[in-house]
């Protein structure tokens, strides 16, 4: 098993014709992902990786079951491309790119919660459940199958981590990026009840970074769960009031701070690493 | 990207949103110039994009032109929460009967919109909020069916107002979201928005602030970010994001999580990051020489972590930006490049073959200990390239 | 009994501050309808013909339990009015004015059906149960307590056909206008099939006009009646392509004329009369 | 009102919607001049408000300038289906490789907006949605929730399209779309929407209705209405609706239905109406004056019967402007009132003093019979005031 990203996942490519589109679909073809069809208005009827472009999303649901979609279209168009899958009834949304405008954030939100859908990103790696496929721009080489699940706000160090579990043996059965804007279609928290739920996944590792409270609003479930979670905090030395990179990653007037979130994470029973490399090892441990 | 008071309201004037009078002076002349077309009584408001500017002394009411040049004076020589004054906005001075809080922004934790307002607004607003939550009506607003003015005159009306008066404000609340949605807002805020003696509604102060993501499709008078520091508006001309620190390592990394991790681990190890870099999804040659470049034009720099992962970066493509800043500059400080992912062995063999010192361990900490042990022997042995191999890890497929 | 409005209807008069709302106000009080308040944005706290004015139809449902209101909104403004009073919970909306903004229209009614709402008009005289009360600007006198139900698209024509139903000793359970614009709030076939349910009816009088096909869709529910209905339609002599005054009476491309109503109305089963008094005399013959 | 379309064009332009170069002209001289721009082959189209105007020879191609001349005022001396040509639309003639029907326009019997989308379009179209129903495909429209872009671009590929046109199509939707909702069209039509040899999409004619009751609100660069019948417009003007009809008896109605009912009884009296007049609900006294006025500005009528109920009117205030018409008209015809509901006595008694034939029976046809009385009575007798009474139904409470 896996979570969100499963063997009936079968995926279309939003902005195929991209370059990085059509790279990336090239890469997650590579590794094995069920791809069935690109679509980019205006380009239906070429071909790209050998898949068949179509102009609309609607199109690939009708002919080839689609239920998961994954976007490299660029951030002034996101918006109304995730709205069209989320009406063609894909369940599974991926939306790989950053610097989207927030306003178009909250709507996309907004319909895919009013529609029950998984919205991922923007600003994400996106998902990889290894063995199975991937659907997001991380480096295959770097994951491994196994029994961690993984949510992170940050794609470098979720590569990091699956690369540090590696080297103390350990695989993932999902590496869920769940973005690193202020806002994000889906809560850290939904996606840790997912891990729960998965018979296949026996830890979870967070990947937190400064700035909002998601890690905090997290803690409060880790309270009720069975399973252990081991948590890593980024921004130690960010100074407060600025963007580090990521436009979630501030601390502003007091809030967001590492200290918060690990206090409310280590009350809740999680394991707080001081680095990644410890949170590798203190997975290990406890398994 | 905050706005300026001045351009805040002159944002709500286009919007049909009442404000006082008022003109932007950029010296004590233009300000009483200003003043003369305005009456007797006139308030001086210094331009900085912070809070708290009334506690700091930043606002002069004035109520004889006579005091007016001095007090312009003052204000222009004032220096606000790190920013000098440079523009002053002289308006008239207006006395509210009641002072109102109004406000729309993203509560980043849910996603939603929230539409505050409070019959108890002013100064004390976050007291009020604090003590007296009951005070302070909250209404959250779906991004895809915003309130239409009925449902707003019905929300208002809590805060025990009817008649002209509920309708002068719901005019102004559905004016406030029609900008708020047009312009793509972060935050637009009314505080306080002024009852006067003769029933007029106005806005007397104007706290906007903008999405800079939104940019390409919006239009504002002036864009602040223009006068921020010099190397971070460069890193935003390169395409990356760069903060300035107060250590002497420099840090790049291909993502902000992986940045800020380096940065954590550089100060276990007791040294502190010379800035932060992220050079987002965007890698190429040019990016990463040019990055490099805009590191170490900072001279604390003793040395330079470089940290990439090839995901949906060509990191073989970094590394050729690398080495040919290497190449190209004048006893280059001391570089380490940690890199893994898509193509690293690629990328490896052109950082090896240009001199470049490669760490192909999957620990930060690892190309952490190699910078600072290269820093610590060029100071001991003076000023020598790098070449050096570290290899503790190389687990990595 | 009596259709829509009936004992428990508590209604207010939305722009009861004009001069005709204000007027209307105190013929309906003095006919003895259950009003409980008028709404004007802007003149909260005032009172008009004793009832309290409040500045929106929230505070009137909240205070005053209102569950229909009745509108002498001017024509621009009442789209907003009527989606307000959905909005508030209304069930029952009487739009009295003409001129009409079409997508107004449209826009009030997608709401009304969204909200199982009864929208009567634009464009009519409104509801009256003799003896409960009535919501809209027919004069009272015309009207009297009894057995039949009218729908009727014209205002005058509704109070001529009551007048004339009381020279032959008959009264009325309810008269409904339905408005006289090309599209309605409530279809013709619905309102029937209340009257076909109310025990009190014992006969419909259909009173029609050229343009549009209500009338035609009506009859294929008078097929499954079992009370008899009784129709006249106005605009034997009317040119085709003019519009009579209401918006919608027009004969367009063929379609809508008396002609054609008269046929599908008699091959379902209704009486067609030639002229109202004849209607009249017909209904009392049938019960 | 149906815009020309030449106006449609216009109002298509503004909103994005490609149309082919063109001018209008008010005769052949100006014709030439628009066609010299244009290049050698052009097309003349009569501007006119009404459809079938091509087979009405309303459209002329021309090849050769030295025809265009000669054409053009060949069509300035046409008259199509009752209107003289006094414009012409001179432009580009665009051969087009495919002919596509897209039109938005409201289902009165459903209240439902639709879009319909036939990839057959051109002047056959209604026999393309007679005989092949499946190729004319249907969109329902909830103005509280148009469609999106793409679910527009997924309906219009079921007409077979894919690609670089479907992407057109799909953007001419979307405008066409944005353009019925911002002015409120009750029609926009386009047909035929033509594919041309080098791909281009181009809406070949325009078919625009507006709604006259959104008039308040909206702008358009002509009212057509202006060109209507003068007492049509004077009846405008007062605020009544008239229809002139061919008939000798004038007909005034508080109300459509009424008019129309009294109309059809005096045709069952072998009488015909002169007119159709509505109040509508805003009868005062000099509302009602006027409206008489008007009716006998029409020298075909030989009197007039008035049917009134009070119920949004105040009749006696009506019966005022009755009774001053009477008395300030030199000879006026022979006129009858029947009025019931609020305030009906005091209605009556001012007409009874007036000297106006009062009918205070409920039944239409007893003003009818007395208005025939009086006007056969006026014939035999000469010209006499009527005065009489009739009063064969008097149970009104």
């Amino acid at each position: 098993m896996s979570i969100l990203l499963n063997h009936e996942t079968r995926a279309v490519v939003q902005g195929i014709t991209g370059r990085i589109g059509s790279v990336q679909t090239a890469w997650m073809l590579e590794y094995g992902t069920k791809l069935v069809a690109g679509v980019t208005p205006g380009r239906g009827g070429e071909r790209v990786q050998g898949l068949p472009v179509y102009d609309d999303v609607y199109a690939a649901v009708e002919k080839h079951g689609a239920n998961a979609t994954v976007l490299f279209v660029p951030a002034p168009f996101i918006r109304d491309a995730v709205l069209e899958a989320i009406d063609a009834g894909i369940k599974l949304v991926v939306a790989i790119p950053e610097h989207v405008p927030l306003h178009d954030v909250l709507r996309m939100k907004s319909a895919a919660e009013k529609n029950n859908v998984w919205l991922l990103g923007p600003n994400t790696p996106g998902i990889i459940s290894p063995g199975i496929g991937k659907l997001g721009i991380m480096p295959g080489n770097m994951f491994m199958r196994g029994q961690v699940g993984i949510i992170s706000r940050s794609g470098t160090l979720s590569y990091e981590m699956a690369g540090l579990l590696k080297e103390v043996g350990l695989g993932q059965s999902t590496m869920v990026g769940v973005g690193g804007d202020p806002v994000v279609g889906s809560r850290m928290v939904k996606i840790l009840q997912e891990f729960e739920a998965d018979p296949e996944t026996e830890a979870v590792i967070i990947v937190g970074e400064i700035g909002g409270n998601a890690e905090e609003e997290a803690a409060a479930f880790i309270r009720e769960m069975k399973k252990p979670v081991v948590a890593y905090i980024a921004g130690r030395t960010a100074p407060a009031g600025r963007r580090m990179g990521h436009a979630g990653a501030i601390i502003s007037k007091g809030q967001g701070t590492v200290e918060s979130k690990i206090k409310a994470l280590e009350k809740a029973g999680a394991m707080v690493a001081f680095k990644p490399s410890d949170a590798a090892r203190l997975t290990r441990e406890c398994l | 990207m905050k706005l300026l008071e001045y351009q805040g309201k002159n944002l709500f004037a286009k919007y049909g949103l009442p404000v006082p009078r008022g003109k932007v002076a950029e010296d004590p002349q233009e300000a009483e110039e200003a003043a003369a077309q305005l009456g007797e009584r006139v308030v001086l408001k210094a331009q900085v994009p912070v809070g708290g500017r009334g506690k700091a002394g930043g606002i002069k009411y004035i109520s004889h032109p006579q005091q007016l040049f001095a007090e312009a004076e003052a204000l222009f020589r004032m220096d606000i929460g790190g920013f000098p004054v440079e523009k002053i906005l002289v308006e008239e001075w207006l006395e509210a009967v009641k002072e109102i809080y109004m406000g729309l922004l993203v509560d980043a934790d849910t996603g939603d919109i929230v539409f505050l307002f409070s019959p108890e607004g002013g100064v004390n607003i976050e007291a009020v909020a604090a003590s007296r939550p009951e005070k302070v009506f909250r209404l959250a607003v779906d991004p895809l069916a915003p309130p239409p003015l009925y449902r707003l005159r019905a929300f208002l009306r809590q805060g025990g107002f009817q008649g002209k008066i509920l309708e002068e404000l719901t005019k102004i609340a559905a004016r406030l979201l029609q900008l708020f949605f047009a312009k793509e807002l972060l935050i637009g805020e009314i505080n306080p928005l002024a009852i006067l003696p003769d029933q007029r509604v106005l806005a007397l102060d104007a706290k906007v602030e903008v999405d800079d993501n939104a940019l390409f499709r919006q239009e504002f008078e002036k864009k602040f970010w223009e006068e921020q520091d010099l190397l971070e508006k460069e890193a935003r001309h390169i395409g990356v994001t760069y903060v300035k620190l107060n250590g002497s390592v420099g840090v790049i990394g291909s993502g902000a999580g992986l940045a800020m991790a380096t940065m954590d681990m550089l100060e276990e190890r007791g040294y502190a990051p010379a800035n932060f870099l992220e050079t987002g999804g965007g890698i190429t040659e040019d990016l990463m020489y040019n990055a490099l470049k805009l590191v170490c034009k900072n001279s604390q720099v003793a040395g330079v972590v470089i940290n990439l992962y090839g995901g949906v970066n060509p990191i073989e493509k970094g590394a050729k930006g690398i080495v040919r800043f290497v190449r190209e500059t004048q006893s280059p400080p001391p570089i380490v490049v940690k890199a893994l992912g898509n193509k690293q062995e690629e990328c490896w063999e052109t950082l090896r073959e240009g001199g470049v010192t490669v760490v192909t361990s999957v620990k930060t900490e690892d190309a952490v200990d190699s910078i600072i042990k290269l820093i610590n022997s060029r100071k001991e042995k003076g000023a020598n390239l790098g070449g050096e191999e570290v290899n503790r890890d190389e687990h990595t497929a």
